[in-house]
């Protein structure tokens, strides 16, 4: 059966096992406690791992931004129930260029973002996939330039005006 | 040739801080860095302090933070890693001296995921029979030694130590996938949980780690494959 | 042999989740890839305006499209948030505060969303 | 720091933890190691587990015990090799209801495998006896183990290094180890004490064992009087890659690679017509050398080369691949298209702490036992390997003796109660401690080992002669002396690794007195001994086991009779 709540003694069993476990770190060696001195962001820059590592990076990064945007979007589009006097004005916010250039950025997260997505989901559901995980990674990368570099220059057509 | 070893040094009796050493050893381009290391501690500074002991990467005792990224000091030659070399205990381990880190926590999540044979039914007098093609299934994940290099270049594990991290995934995976075992359900069960395999986020650092070439990651996706069929 | 380390009860929680952020995301390819390509590459936000939104909404197809895509976007990237602050906040006291963050935040964007695209009648506005 | 055991197991390779397991369901039990588990030399064995199943051809474990004895030399004890073989194969159906992945038959049984000296019907041809998981067989055996020791809840003392033994009154009353994270000492009360400490190739100059292969637990029994066996046969393994003496397993022989000289010539025809490359290790590792000697190393250096070009590299890759690993990773040569170069490294220790078949440590000529004390594994000496072990035979070994110790040891442990502890039980490990932290010298550890080893390869090795050996005898003494001005840079408690060191050493400086003195006695051939002075077998006086005692005056040696039961002495040919 799968279950998605916890009774309270298994709760407090877990949470027990876990007060163990630090009290196993601190028995191991009888050593001054020192804290881990990693663990901080430089982790994930100052090691060298290869395409995954940068992959998943950028792909949390992307899906924190978009999903920042699409909260914001969410709250603008509702706003289409005050009336066009309300609604258009706002436009008038999002037509500034600095927002332009966001947009294009903005196509560009969800572009790798859903890309990347779909080479995890690949390899997720077809774990043989591991062994060409590089050219996969590789493909996403082509997919995104074929698709974004026009996208982008098409976008900002008006620049060029 | 003349090879510059920086090295994350801490004694806990006498630092309160980690420091970096900086050693100049000359050595054969095809010398292993565990040969340098030696150099340094039998000739230069007897303190500095790590652990090794096969010399050919089949015991797994010397995973360190190699340059940048994790391999053991005994199966990585110096000519790989130019003149200048950058050595660091292993991340995500609490550092007890030099390079030497506390396993214990690695190994009590080896311990966790039930790493030996389970069977229901008693043993036939001979052997029990397995064809090739069923030993071949969980070949590669017989290999592990239990380094620890995966587990600790896996930045889902730096995030969140609670993470049960792929070599423990990866000695489930040997059991789960041999025709002989009848525990899978028992380990599958341990795995299913957010602290289990659902923690891993396909990011391949434990591949390019794993001095065994294990295909770690592809042993991590054949359990969740194995859990979301188990419950669908 | 001890019982150890952060072990907790099996849940199919974490199962379903994973599961959904990839069912979702492929869903999430054709929604939000053709609305991105529609609302913000063919036409840009100087054609967009509310007489496009109300042209656009006089179907129920696009309507449910939306929809869809709204839900299924919010929980995605909320779920994926999730996960995130799973790997970085550990304390249990701080995820059940942030996981009822999320909560609220997914309800009253949902909300807000829904409301939005299912309510829209551009009649009651003059038009143009 | 005060423990209380029922038994203490010290080391945790093949050897210690099987007694272990057999142990663990009686008592309370300790394992001590000084490295973790999982990291013992066990698990850099390759070739395989000899035993007779029989799963390809005809076999009999009457045959494996033939073989066991012809390849000793006829020094092993029949008694003991007959247990061995006749053992083996229920130790291996029993490391396979374990669940250890051995490589399969098309039908689904163990794979097995050719191995140096293994033959049928009493050296007619070559037998396939190796029972193996790909050339990983000892990496698959200790992981195999040490689960088995997880799911039996066995207690472990990880990185804890054995210092002294307890002997009160005639009984083994526990051991003193020191802590490695704490710095601190620990004495384990017990009434059994198991030494499965390995073997000590370190030694030597070039060697395939491990750098923790440092026979500590020889020495310290050897320090408390007890004796050791036969410690002048010491086995090299011909094919240890160049300068490295990492091992290239001889499954790689069994397999079909050959031996070749500068010539290309496949000289093992010249020195053992019928088993050919697969002939036993003694005899190839002279054969190789003699070819040095005579001029046709490659290159006129100091190797040969081992030829698997013609295997193929789906064999290589399915029935080799760790080994194939080792030649791209530190040679970067591709075995499958090019020779690799080889030469013997010291591999084994056939002699030890003399034990009786239960595992007993004896104490003398007449096989007195010490009660609570065994021993298993390669620092043993049962003697199932005589004047040279045959390939596969040491797994076999620790794993029937590491057994057969363990059930002995809790029968032992059941009857008796514990004994009492001197009043001060750590006074010489303290001691032994203080006098090396506080030497205040200026002689190099790393200095005197390098010393000891390259002059031990030299004087010691393959080949041996009583003026070099008597040589040796005077750099041992001068060595030792170097070693009582022996400096310490680290004076920390934590993880003090060189400490660690600079005690394995001043061990193998005893150990090698041992077999320096043993060598020295013994004027005959046999086995893996090579005397060129004496190049003849000489069984009217030698066909006996050395005994070696310490005294302040250097090892002390007697003789104690071989057993012979089945197989009468015969002249040794392949
Ligand atoms: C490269 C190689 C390949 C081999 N291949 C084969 C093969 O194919 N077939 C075969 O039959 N044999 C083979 N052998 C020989 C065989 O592997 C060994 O003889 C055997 O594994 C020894 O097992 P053991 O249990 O006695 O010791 P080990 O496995 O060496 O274990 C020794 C244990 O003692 C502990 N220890 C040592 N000193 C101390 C101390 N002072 N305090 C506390 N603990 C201590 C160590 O931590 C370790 O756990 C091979 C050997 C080598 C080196
Ligand atoms: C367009 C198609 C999309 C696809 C194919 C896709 C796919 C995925 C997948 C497979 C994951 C799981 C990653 C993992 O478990 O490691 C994921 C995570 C995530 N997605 Fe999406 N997604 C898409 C769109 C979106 C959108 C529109 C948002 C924003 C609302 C979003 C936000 C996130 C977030 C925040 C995460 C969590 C990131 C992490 O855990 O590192 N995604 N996405
Ligand atoms: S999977 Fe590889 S990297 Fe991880 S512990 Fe095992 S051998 Fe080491
Ligand atoms: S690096 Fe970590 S996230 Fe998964 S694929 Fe490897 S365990
Ligand atoms: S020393 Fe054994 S793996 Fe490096």
């Amino acid at each position: 059966m799968v279950r998605f709540f916890f009774t309270p003694s298994e709760r407090k069993q877990a949470g027990r096992r876990k007060l163990e476990r630090l009290f196993r770190l601190r028995l191991a060696g009888n050593l001054p406690l020192r804290q881990r001195e990693m663990g901080k962001p430089t982790e994930y820059v100052t090691y060298r791992g290869k395409a995954g590592q940068w992959s998943w990076l950028l792909h949390r990064l992307t899906g924190i931004g978009v999903l920042l945007f699409l909260l914001v979007h969410i709250a603008d589009i509702t706003l289409i129930g005050w009336g066009p006097q309300v609604f258009d004005r706002l436009l008038f916010l999002y037509r500034q260029p600095v927002f332009r250039l966001g947009e294009v950025v903005l196509v560009a997260a969800v572009l790798y973002h859903a890309l990347n997505g779909i080479r995890l989901c690949i390899i997720d559901f077809w774990p043989a996939a591991t062994a060409i995980h590089k050219k996969l990674t590789c493909a996403v990368a082509v997919i995104f330039t074929v698709f974004f570099v026009p996208t982008a220059l098409y976008m900002l057509n008006w620049l060029m005006k | 040739m003349n090879v510059t070893l920086k090295i994350r040094r801490f004694n806990p009796e006498r630092d309160r801080e980690p420091w970096w050493g900086t050693y100049t050893v000359e050595a054969e381009s095809t010398d292993r860095l565990l040969d340098a290391l030696n150099h340094v501690k039998w000739y230069q500074d007897g303190t500095l302090t790590f652990r090794r002991s096969c010399a050919h990467g089949v015991c797994g005792s010397d995973a360190m933070l190699i340059n940048g990224s994790n391999a053991l000091a005994c199966k990585v030659l110096l000519k790989d890693l130019g003149q200048h070399v950058t050595v660091e205990p292993l991340r995500g381990f609490r550092v007890i001296k030099d390079l030497l880190v506390d396993l214990e926590p690695f190994f009590a999540k080896y311990r966790q995921v039930k790493p030996y044979l389970i069977t229901a039914s008693a043993p036939p007098a001979n052997e029990r029979l397995q064809s090739p093609a069923e030993r071949e299934r969980y070949d590669d994940t017989t290999k592990c030694i239990l380094c620890g290099a995966c587990t600790t270049a896996c930045p889902s594990f730096w995030a969140n130590p609670a993470y049960i991290g792929p070599a423990a995934i990866v000695n489930a995976h040997r059991f789960i996938f041999d025709s002989r075992d009848e525990g899978a359900e028992e380990r599958l069960s341990i795995l299913n949980t957010a602290d289990g395999v659902w923690r891993c986020r396909t990011i391949f650092n434990c591949v390019e780690a794993c001095p065994r070439g294990i295909n770690v990651t592809r042993a991590i996706g054949e359990v969740k494959q194995a859990l979301l069929y188990r419950k669908l | 042999m001890p019982e150890l380390s952060g072990s907790r009860p099996e849940s199919g929680l974490e199962l379903y989740a994973w599961l959904f952020m990839r069912l979702s995301g492929i869903a999430l390819l054709f929604l939000a890839l053709i609305h991105v390509l529609i609302m913000h590459v063919l036409h840009d936000v100087t054609v967009i305006d509310f007489q496009f939104v109300a042209r656009r909404y006089a179907t129920p197809f696009w309507r449910t499209y939306d929809i869809l895509m709204l839900w299924l976007a919010v929980l995605h990237g909320l779920n994926g948030l999730r996960t995130i602050i799973m790997d970085y906040v550990h304390s249990s006291g701080w995820r059940t505060v942030w996981v009822a963050v999320i909560l609220l935040v997914g309800l009253v964007f949902l909300a807000m969303g829904s409301v939005g695209i299912v309510t829209f009648q551009p009649g009651r506005f003059a038009l143009r | 720091m005060y423990q209380k055991y029922d038994a203490v197991i010290v080391g945790a390779g093949g050897a210690g933890l099987m007694a272990a397991l057999h142990l663990s369901s009686a008592g309370r039990v300790a394992v001590i190691s000084k490295l973790y588990p999982v990291r013992s030399h066990t698990g850099a064995a390759q070739g395989g587990i000899g035993a007779a199943l029989g799963n390809l051809e005809e076999d009999h474990w009457e045959w494996h015990m033939f073989d066991t004895i012809k390849g000793s030399d006829y020094l092993a004890d029949q008694d003991a090799a007959e247990i061995l073989c006749r053992e083996a194969i229920e130790t291996v159906y029993d490391l396979e209801h374990w669940g250890l992945p051995f490589s399969r038959t098309p039908d689904g049984r163990i794979a097995q495998r050719p191995f140096g000296g293994h033959t049928r019907e009493y050296g007619k041809a070559a037998v396939r006896r190796s029972c193996y998981a790909a050339d990983r067989t000892g990496h698959m055996i200790l992981q195999t183990l040490y689960q088995q020791c997880i799911k039996h809840d066995v207690h472990f003392f990880n990185e804890f290094h054995l210092l002294d033994l307890l002997v009160e009154g005639g009984r083994c009353a526990g051991a003193v180890a020191l802590c490695l994270a704490t710095g601190e000492l620990h004495t384990f009360h017990a009434k059994a004490v198991l030494l499965a400490t390995g073997g000590c190739g370190r030694m030597f100059r070039v060697t395939s064992n491990a750098l923790a292969l440092t026979g500590d637990g020889m020495a310290v029994a050897y320090r408390r009087g007890i004796p050791l066996e036969d410690m002048e046969f010491f086995q090299f393994h011909p094919t240890g890659i160049y300068k490295l003496g990492i091992l290239l397993s001889e499954g790689a022989r069994g397999e079909g690679a050959i031996l070749r000289n500068n010539q290309g010539e496949r000289f093992m025809q010249r020195y053992a017509p019928t088993l050919l490359d697969l002939a036993p290790r003694d005899m190839v590792s002279r054969a190789i050398y003699r070819e040095i000697q005579e001029g046709r190393g490659i290159g006129g250096k100091n190797y040969v080369h081992l030829d698997m070009t013609h295997l193929g590299r789906e064999v290589l890759d399915q029935k080799l691949p760790d080994i194939t690993d080792f030649v791209r990773t530190y040679l970067g040569i591709e075995p499958a298209t090019q020779p690799v170069p080889v030469h013997p490294t010291a591999h084994y220790a056939m002699g030890g702490i003399p034990t009786d078949v239960d595992g007993r440590v004896v104490v003398d000529e007449h096989n007195t036992p010490l009660p609570g004390l065994y021993a298993a594994g390669e620092c043993a000496c049962v003697s199932v390997h005589g004047a040279n072990r045959l390939g596969t035979n040491s797994l076999v070994d620790i794993l029937v003796f590491g057994r057969r110790s363990g059930r002995h040891a809790a029968t032992f442990m059941k009857q008796n109660d514990w004994p009492p502890l001197p009043p001060r039980p750590d006074e010489r490990a303290a001691a032994l401690l203080a006098q090396l932290m506080n030497t205040g010298g200026s002689e190099r550890a790393a200095d005197i080992r390098d010393t000891l080893q390259n002059e031990m390869m030299d004087k010691a090795g393959v080949f041996r002669e009583a003026k070099g050996l008597q040589a040796m005898r005077e750099k041992l003494q001068e060595l030792r002396e170097r070693y009582q001005r022996v400096k310490l840079e680290d004076r920390g408690a934590q993880y003090n690794t060189e400490l660690v060191e600079v005690i394995e050493l001043g061990g193998m400086i005893d150990l090698a007195d041992t077999l320096v003195a043993g060598a020295l006695a013994r004027q005959e051939s046999r086995g893996a001994h090579s005397r060129e002075d004496f190049p003849q077998r000489d069984d009217a006086h030698w066909l006996k086991h050395t005994l070696a005692y310490q005294t302040p005056r250097g090892p002390e040696l007697r003789y104690k009779p071989v057993k012979i039961t089945k197989f009468e002495p015969k002249e040794r040919k392949y």
